[in-house]
């Protein structure tokens, strides 16, 4: 169970929050190629080591923001609200 | 010729005994050639699969499979084994039903008893859309022949005494798919079946050997890498190889190799955490999973019960695992065999799996000639180890994808249609 | 009797005044409060507890302890219970594991004369042939080998367990000297401690010292006790460390549960677990009698039990002399003590039910009833090893020692190196001093970061610097492996023999060579045979053991059970303000999602009929419900449902379709305009929850600079649906202040008013039956009293509530699909037949892109209505749409019933785009192997396609 | 509507040890009121409370931050519509009553963290929720919202779920008092 630093409750249990993934940037949805869009649905870069990440604090504040962490160790830092 | 090295037999394990004698080695410890026509990134099964069909079915000997660590140390080593074919769209059961042959015959094939228990399996329902599910697979399955029904709550408890199938439950057991002819193989024996087989034809096992980059030219990304580029080899911890075709069997790892020769990949890399108790004297007889409550189990011949779930739901390549994942196993476990509280939890340990959005694997060609990937695996992909070698081992000596893997290619992400078998997702393995 | 028990001595954990009477094996014997199992037995001069795994050998006390491999026993429906550490209690049935039909005498032990054969991974060489012999008879007859205990699981339940949550500054694992150090010196330095032993008293290896050990002990644990701050748990094993000092803590023995799990968030966890004395290999080194020295010393100082008569000891190490003095206070003739620092060495053990002989490194054999082996160390660096460290053979001390660890992790005591007491706890008493600092400023660091804590006072500690003089690392003889072959894992039957033959085949990494031979996978995980397999290795390959590394520790440190895992089991359950009425008139129970909800009351086609003729009311308050507020709700509509919404008049109510990113059909439900800046959206039930998180999402990070607020009110609104021909006549005598006619509340329209004299409730009119029907929204404190007029007030009018199943049956009748049911995960929009309703031209629906690729394709599935041509026919939901003869599949039904209303099946069904139009005829195959033909219908709807009955 | 009972979803009177050391009673019918107002507005100024603390506002309404931009507003039963037209409503601020939407507990006693130890993760030492802190988690696997809120000289917290799970989290949190020496009422059925 790894602490996740929400930006306004402060270190919770991630059992608290839901990960949503690596943030990736949305193209315009009225504009967007479909071949973008499935880029934008589809494919990630999974790294090993720090990713920018969105987390929603579920049980806590209910806001959505994003931390990086190490997907190597699960180290975290830097976390901010959207 | 002989598809395996020295025969093992009763006889000779009599004759070693009473001579004292050594066996030969499995597989030899090669120094590495500075080019191969093939080298495959994964020494676990799929990796060790496509070496051999590529050198028993296809005469392409000059092959190197190359591992960070030791044979069979990703998810191969790690997987809760069971095998079945009851998947949900035709394409997934013609798929795992070749498979699925290729395990029978695999004892014999390769020499090596890797002790395939077709015990029977059970996919419980716990609600009556579950139970839809399951008909709807069972339907799907008997009409491409594949033995698989639902059955009543009394027929379950025929088949694995121990669950409780009394309806007062949380979750009671409404049902089951019963799959007969699936069950579980020891794991660990396939990888070096085919480690031993792949060897005895020549094919050399480079462990220890990571390769930290793919070598492109010509493509449109930095380094010739990307979009029409072309594969000249790989860079690795001892040095360089070249090799016109470079296969990426890396399972939890395959997005960062995939990244290497540019080609991105619709993966995210997920632990999935398993565990065994302390041996007890069998009573489990069938494997029964329960999709809603996330359990795998199956009693091994050693008596100890392996217990697998679902993936992590925070991505990482760290696997040293969590304790949520044994508490709730244990209370999943317990709301099923509720009489078995005093069993105790022995090791727990995970591995990396490569989720796809559709539960399904991205296999063959890419937009990279003469890069290849047989990835995406997922939960599921330890039953798939055979078929998913012999068909890359054809589209890797023709060029072109196998019919079988047609579903699969990587293509379907930006063009075509995914494929169905998310809709049976709450059963992973 | 006891005739092994020796006069008191003086650390002596056993009460003499109390016996407690047991039974082994079906004998009676008695044993003394404080005694464990084995001791108790030892005592009463048993001395074969358990048949090893696979040649089913004697076994005997080896270890004396937890760990040791050859004390697992039944007791009771309990199996693998550890009689090393277990605490005698009267009353116990306690059996010995593993044998058949006796220990005594063991048809098995046959496997001895045929172990040369049975080398590692024969299993792998043979059985091979016949092939159908395999399936049969091999596999029957080698599951009748697995070892262990026996679950009782006909008999056994889940019992009484439990958990609980910690928030400790500093955690210490491990009790000995160095771990009670530690725990006092972060509690002086202000922090928050719990200690956790594995034994059932502090003290670690003192407990069984000599008289000065004795005298440090009681100073520690008066100072322990007279902490405030420190927390003790004893017969607590700390089995887990995982990711940011997440940390399991197993409490046995505690009052209100048999084992409990204690999950901890620590500041800093101190390892303080001391040193595992590990066996030495040579042939016969698992005879009954074969004894490590930490084992002989604790029979005699804790339970005061002689452990033999003539003892042959090889020393290695201080703790090995000492077990001489104490076998020689315990009147135990040594015949031969063997200095293995000057090379003395034992080759040999001779005797089966226990020592004979041994056979010295010089050739002589002395006759001997005990040997006694202090050899050496195994640092069990498992919690250090969870926390990310690869602890690093030293070949001078003969050990592993830990390497890299992360600040809030710190290790001391003789993991970390050797000491008298007085350096133990000092080494113990900075490591935490600095536990604490780190801790310490670890909360100061939470306290500023939450919002509900009280800030800190003062300014942030100061960081201390890790100053710690480390203990020395005294030299000792690399002792693992004699000149002959013996057991190296004495619960797989492994031995040094087999691991060279491991090493030959080609498993020659130490990992492979764990898999094939099955060395360290057994209960006791590696804690004894660890070092011994990698030193095998090692010798095997000639390389050195820094280069040969070793297998993973991985969790639980100590097998936990199932039931202590689980705990209590936490299953919330919702419960609508209704549920106690359905319950009190015969509903019957559908748990549905967390909800639990009427399935019907006996009688669903009645009460389906009911609706059709009369007038029904069904309670559906699970469906989801947002209030949403603000001015840009009508954004917020467009952008997460297919249809248009800006339009939207106060007081009309519109259905909408919502589709995720990738174009599948996720939601719907209806939304209501209840005011200017106000509207009610339902969602389904189960998708309540990720309706309003996505809702959340899209206001706070796609569009933030919109106002609306949304809040979660499923709970609060008591929904409950009133419909049938007769509903308004009902209504109209219990709703105040609105107007019913049609005239001035038509389909889709919603008014707020006064229900049976409650005020505040909401009444739209809708239905998912394809009646006449009002939704009410009713405040869940006066629901009651509503549902309960209604059915009062509607008796004259044929009124009778319904449940889920009859509703699944109308909403059928009519044509409404359900999402999840009659939708998958890949369908998308078109396939639903949402048709008309979607607008390919809205610029803000996040589905759109695949949207316009799902509306461009003409190869999707299509869901229609269809009947079986027989009308008695009714097919199963799932059932398959074939082609003709053939197997090819082209579509299933998913929705099926037999319809009261029409006196015949109807379904729904996704079908090939081929077969959509109305009157194609399908093949449904049935389960029982039947092929029946259907006809796809012109609408959706059997029932009342116009909606003359809805719209009444 | 004086004349309608209100009724709780908590179908069991208090819990509580003999000795005092934890009690738990129903406290449903309290009024609660939802007030959600951007930053800037007066109604957020007039609340004062920032995010995870409390104040007992003079006309007796206990004022707790909930969440960044929300607060939740407690009094007596039957204030609802009162409390509400206390919101200075001018700006993007909205006013949801929830009484019914919630279900409250009060459990107090020496004993009351220990046993909410048993069924919540979040640290409720004096340093990380001392009096008057509000905080949200999950208790027993349900989200609720939390306030540490002592009385009459006791350690006290109010809880409160959506109303829906109110039956189970009470007969959950009873459960876990019996450690302490609480007897469960008669009937009373953990799920
Ligand atoms: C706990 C668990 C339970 C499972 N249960 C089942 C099940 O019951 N049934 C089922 O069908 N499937 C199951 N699976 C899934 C299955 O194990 C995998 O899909 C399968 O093993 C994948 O095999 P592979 O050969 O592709 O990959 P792996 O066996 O993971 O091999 C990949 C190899 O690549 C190597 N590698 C990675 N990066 C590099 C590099 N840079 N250089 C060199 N080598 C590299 C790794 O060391 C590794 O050995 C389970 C998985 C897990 C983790
Ligand atoms: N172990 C011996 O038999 C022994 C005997 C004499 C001297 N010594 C010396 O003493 C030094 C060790 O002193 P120390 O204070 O470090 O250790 P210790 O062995 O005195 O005490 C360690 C304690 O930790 C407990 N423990 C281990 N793992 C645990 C876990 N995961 N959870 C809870 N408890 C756990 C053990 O039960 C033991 O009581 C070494 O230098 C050693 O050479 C050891
Ligand atoms: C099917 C299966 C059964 C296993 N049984 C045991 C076992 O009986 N004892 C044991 O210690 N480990 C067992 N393991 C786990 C391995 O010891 C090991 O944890 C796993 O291969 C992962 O490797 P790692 O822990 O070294 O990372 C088993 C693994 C699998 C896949
Ligand atoms: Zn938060």
């Amino acid at each position: 169970m790894i602490v996740v630093n929400c930006p306004h409750c402060g270190p919770r249990n991630s059992s608290d929050l839901r990960p949503c993934g690596e943030v990736t940037s949305r193209p315009d949805p009225a504009t967007a190629s479909l071949s973008e869009w499935r880029t934008y649905l589809y494919m990630r870069e999974n790294p090993s080591g720090w990713v920018t990440e969105a987390w929603y604090c579920r049980s806590g504040c209910r806001r959505y923001f994003t931390i990086e962490r190490n997907t190597a160790t699960n180290e975290t830092r830097r976390s901010e609200a959207s | 010729m002989a598809r395996h090295g020295y025969t093992y037999s009763a006889g000779k394990l009599i004759k070693h005994g009473l001579t004292r004698g050594d066996w030969p080695r499995m597989w030899r410890r090669p120094e590495a050639r500075s080019s191969y026509d093939v080298v495959i990134v994964g020494g676990g099964l799929h990796g060790l699969a496509t070496a051999y069909y590529l050198a028993a079915d296809h005469g392409m000997t000059n092959i190197a499979v190359l591992d960070k660590g030791y044979l069979g140390g990703g998810g191969s080593g790690r997987n809760t084994a069971i095998v079945r074919s009851n998947y949900l769209t035709p394409e997934g059961v013609a798929f795992y039903d070749r498979s699925l042959a290729l395990y029978n015959s695999m004892t014999q094939e390769l020499n090596l008893n890797v002790m395939f228990s077709r015990r029977g399996h059970l996919t419980l329902a716990h609600t009556d859309s579950a139970l839809r599910t399951m008909h709807w697979r069972a339907e799907v399955n008997k009409l491409q022949g594949i033995d698989s029904s639902v059955i009543d709550p009394q027929e379950v408890k025929k088949e694995a005494p121990s669950l409780d199938i009394s309806a007062d439950t949380r979750y009671p057991i409404l049902g089951a798919l019963f799959h007969p002819p699936g069950g579980i193989v020891r794991h660990d024996a396939v990888v070096w079946g085919y480690a031993r087989a792949a060897d005895h034809l020549g094919v050399h096992m480079l462990q220890e050997t990571e390769v930290l980059d793919i070598l492109c030219e010509g493509g449109e990304g930095p380094d010739g890498k990307g979009t029409g580029g072309r594969v000249t080899g790989v860079r690795t911890n001892r040095g360089d190889i070249s090799a016109p075709a470079v296969v990426n069997c890396t399972a939890g790892w395959a997005s960062l190799i995939s990244n290497m020769a540019g080609v991105p990949l619709p993966i995210t890399t997920h632990p999935l955490q398993a565990a065994v108790t302390e041996p007890c004297k069998v009573f489990l007889p069938t494997v029964v999973v329960s999709g809603s409550l996330h359990v795998y189990v199956s009693q091994t011949d050693r008596g100890e019960l392996v217990f697998g779930a679902s993936v992590d739901p925070v991505g990482t390549y760290r696997v040293n695992g969590t304790l949520e994942f044994t508490e709730e196993l244990a209370g999943h476990v317990l709301e099923l065999m509720p009489g078995i509280s005093k069993m105790r939890l022995m090791r727990q340990w995970s591995g990396l799996c490569d989720m796809t959005p559709d539960y399904s694997p991205v296999m063959g060609t890419t937009q990279v000639d003469g890069y290849f990937v047989d990835v995406g695996w997922g939960t599921y992909g330890f039953k798939a180890g055979p078929v998913a070698g012999e068909t890359m081992a054809e589209t890797i000596a023709t060029g072109r994808d196998a019919d079988l893997i047609a579903p699969f290619t990587i293509n379907r992400f930006t063009e075509g249609d995914l494929v169905g078998e998310k809709g049976a997702a709450a059963v992973g393995h | 009797m006891t005739h092994n028990r020796l006069p008191v001595r003086p650390g002596e954990v056993i009460d003499r005044e109390t016996s407690l009477a047991f039974t082994w094996n079906g004998r009676p014997h008695t044993g003394l409060r404080g005694d464990t199992i084995a001791s108790a037995l030892a005592a009463d001069g048993v001395e074969v507890f358990a048949r090893s795994m696979k040649y089913k050998r004697r076994r005997g006390i080896m270890t004396a302890d937890h760990w040791d491999p050859n004390l697992s026993v039944q007791v009771g429906d309990e199996p693998n219970v550890r009689a090393g550490s277990r605490r005698l209690v009267a009353g116990m049935e306690v059996s010995a594991q593993n044998v058949w039909p006796s220990l005594k005498f063991d048809i098995g032990a046959a496997n001895q004369l045929v172990g040369r054969f049975l080398s590692p991974g024969f299993y792998y060489k043979t059985f091979m042939r016949p092939k159908w012999l395999w399936h049969h008879l091999y596999q029957t007859i080698l599951r009748r080998f697995a070892p262990g205990g026996r679950i009782h699981w006909e008999t056994s339940t889940h019992g009484a367990y439990d958990k609980r949550y910690a928030h400790p500054d500093v955690l210490v694992a491990g009790g000995g000297p160095a771990g009670m150090g530690a725990a006092i010196a972060a509690a002086e330095a202000g922090a928050s401690v719990m200690l956790v032993e594995h034994e059932p008293e502090l003290g670690g290896h003192l407990r069984w010292g000599d008289a000065e050990d004795l005298t440090a002990l009681a100073d520690l644990l008066a100072a322990v006790q007279s902490h405030p701050g420190i927390e003790v748990l004893v017969d607590s094993t700390v089995t887990g460390r995982y990711d940011h000092n997440w940390i399991a803590v197993m409490q046995r023995s505690h009052e209100v549960a048999p084992e409990r799990l204690i999950k901890a968030r620590a500041g800093s966890l101190v390892v303080a677990p001391g040193l595992i004395e590990r066996p030495y290999v040579f042939a016969g080194n698992d005879t009954p009698g074969v004894m490590l020295s930490g084992a002989v010393r604790r029979l005699i100082n804790l339970w005061a039990v002689k452990p033999g008569s003539r003892a042959v000891v090889l020393s290695a190490n201080p703790e090995g002399d000492a077990a001489i003095a104490d076998l020689e206070a315990a009147g135990v003739e040594i015949v031969a003590a063997l200095d293995a620092r000057v090379g003395e060495d034992i080759v040999e053990v001779e005797g089966r039910g226990r020592v004979r002989r041994a056979v010295l490194g010089d050739g002589r054999t002395v006759a001997a009833d005990l040997v006694v082996l202090g050899t050496g160390w195994t640092a069990p660096t498992s919690l250090l090893n969870m926390a990310g460290d690869r602890p690093v053979y030293d070949p001078t001390a003969a050990r592993y020692f830990p390497n890299q660890l992360p600040d809030n992790v710190l290790a001391t005591g003789g993991i970390t190196g050797n000491g008298s007491t007085v350096e133990l706890v000092a080494h113990g008493s900075a490591t935490g001093t600095l536990a604490a600092n780190r801790a310490l400023r670890n909360r100061h660091e939470r306290r500023s970061s939450t919002a509900r804590a009280r800030s800190p006072e003062g300014p942030m500690p100061e960081s201390l610097q890790d100053t710690r003089v480390p203990l020395a690392r005294t030299p000792h003889p690399e002792c693992y492996r004699s000149s002959s072959h013996g057991m190296v894992d004495f619960s797989e039957d492994v031995s040094s023999k087999d691991l060279f033959q491991a090493s030959g085949e080609g498993f020659d990494s130490i990992e492979l060579m764990k898999r094939y031979t099955t060395a360290t996978m057994g209960p006791s995980q590696g804690k004894l045979e660890t070092v011994n397999a990698a030193a095998v290795l090692a010798e095997a390959r000639s390389m050195d053991m820094v280069d040969i590394g070793t297998t993973v520790w991985r969790p639980p440190f100590a097998p936990i059970s199932l039931g202590a895992l689980a705990g209590r089991i936490f299953e919330p359950i919702r419960r609508s303000a209704l549920q106690d009425w359905h319950e009190a008139h015969g509903a019957s129970p559908l748990l549905a999602g967390q909800w639990v909800r009427p399935d019907h009351y006996g009688d669903p086609v009645g009460e389906a009929r009911n609706v059709r003729e009369n007038v029904g009311i069904i309670d559906v308050t699970p469906l989801g419900k947002l209030d949403l507020r603000g001015p840009d709700v009508a954004k917020l509509l467009e952008l997460v449902y297919v249809n248009r919404w800006q339009k939207l008049e106060i007081g009309r109510v519109r259905y909408g379709t919502m589709v995720a990113e990738d174009g599948v059909v996720s939601d719907d439900g209806v939304t209501g305009r209840l005011g200017e800046d106000h509207y009610l959206m339902t969602t389904t039930s189960s998708g309540a929850g990720a309706v309003w998180e996505m809702l959340e999402d899209y206001l706070q990070t796609y569009r933030p600079e919109w106002n609306v607020h949304v809040t979660a009110v499923t709970g609060g609104l008591t929904s409950i649906n009133v419909a049938g021909p007769r509903c308004r006549d009902l209504l109209l005598r219990l709703v105040e202040d609105v107007d019913l006619s049609p005239e001035a509340f038509p389909y889709f329209h919603v008014r707020r008013g006064r229900v049976a004299g409650v005020s505040g409730c909401i009444i739209w009119r809708i239905g998912f039956t394809g009646e006449l029907s009002y939704e009410l929204h009713v405040p869940s404190g006066h629901a009651l009293h509503v549902w309960e007029s209604l059915i009062a007030n509607g008796e004259d009018l044929g009124i009778r509530p319904f449940g889920v199943e009859s509703q699944r049956i109308l909403r059928l009748e009519k044509g409404h699909y359900i999402v999840g049911q009659d939708t998958d995960g890949l369908t998308k929009a078109p396939s639903a037949g949402l048709g008309g309703l979607v607008k390919l031209d809205k610029h803000d629906t996040l589905g759109l892109p695949e949207l316009r690729a799902s509306y461009a394709r003409t190869d999707l599935p299509v869901l229609v209505a269809i009947q079986t041509d027989d009308p008695e026919i009714v097919p199963m939901e799932a059932d398959q749409i074939v082609d003709g003869d053939s197997n090819r599949i082209l579509g299933r039904i998913t929705s099926s019933r037999m319809s009261p209303t029409l006196g015949r099946s109807v379904c729904l069904g996704q079908v090939d785009p081929s077969l959509a139009a109305a009157g194609s005829k399908v093949t449904i195959l049935l389960v029982n192997g039947h092929r029946v033909s259907g006809t796809v219908q012109e609408h959706h709807a059997h029932v009342d396609p116009e909606g003359v009955r809805q719209n009444a | 509507m004086p004349d309608i009972e209100f009724k709780s979803p908590i179908a069991h009177g208090p819990v509580s040890a003999p000795d005092g050391s934890v009690s738990l009673e129903d406290e449903t019918s309290t009024t609660k009121v939802v007030v959600r107002a951007a930053t800037g507005t007066a109604a957020a100024a007039d609340l004062g409370v920032p995010y995870g603390q409390s104040r007992l506002r003079a006309d007796g309404t206990l004022v707790c931050g909930t969440r960044p931009g929300e607060w939740t507003l407690f009094a007596a039963a039957g204030r609802a519509t009162e409390v509400a037209a206390s919101v200075d409503t001018d700006g993007f601020v909205n006013v949801v009553d929830v009484t019914h939407g919630r279900a409250m507990m009060r459990v107090s006693g020496p004993k009351a963290t220990a046993m909410l130890a048993k069924v919540c993760d979040i640290d409720l030492t004096d340093d990380m929720a001392p009096d008057g802190a509000v905080f949200s988690g999950s208790v027993a696997k349900v989200t609720c919202d939390l306030l540490r809120s002592d009385w009459r000289g006791e350690v006290s917290y109010l809880i409160s779920c959506e109303r829906s799970f109110g039956n189970y989290l009470f007969a959950t949190l009873a459960d876990a008092s019996t450690e302490f020496g609480a007897e469960l009422p008669t009937g009373l059925d953990i799920h």
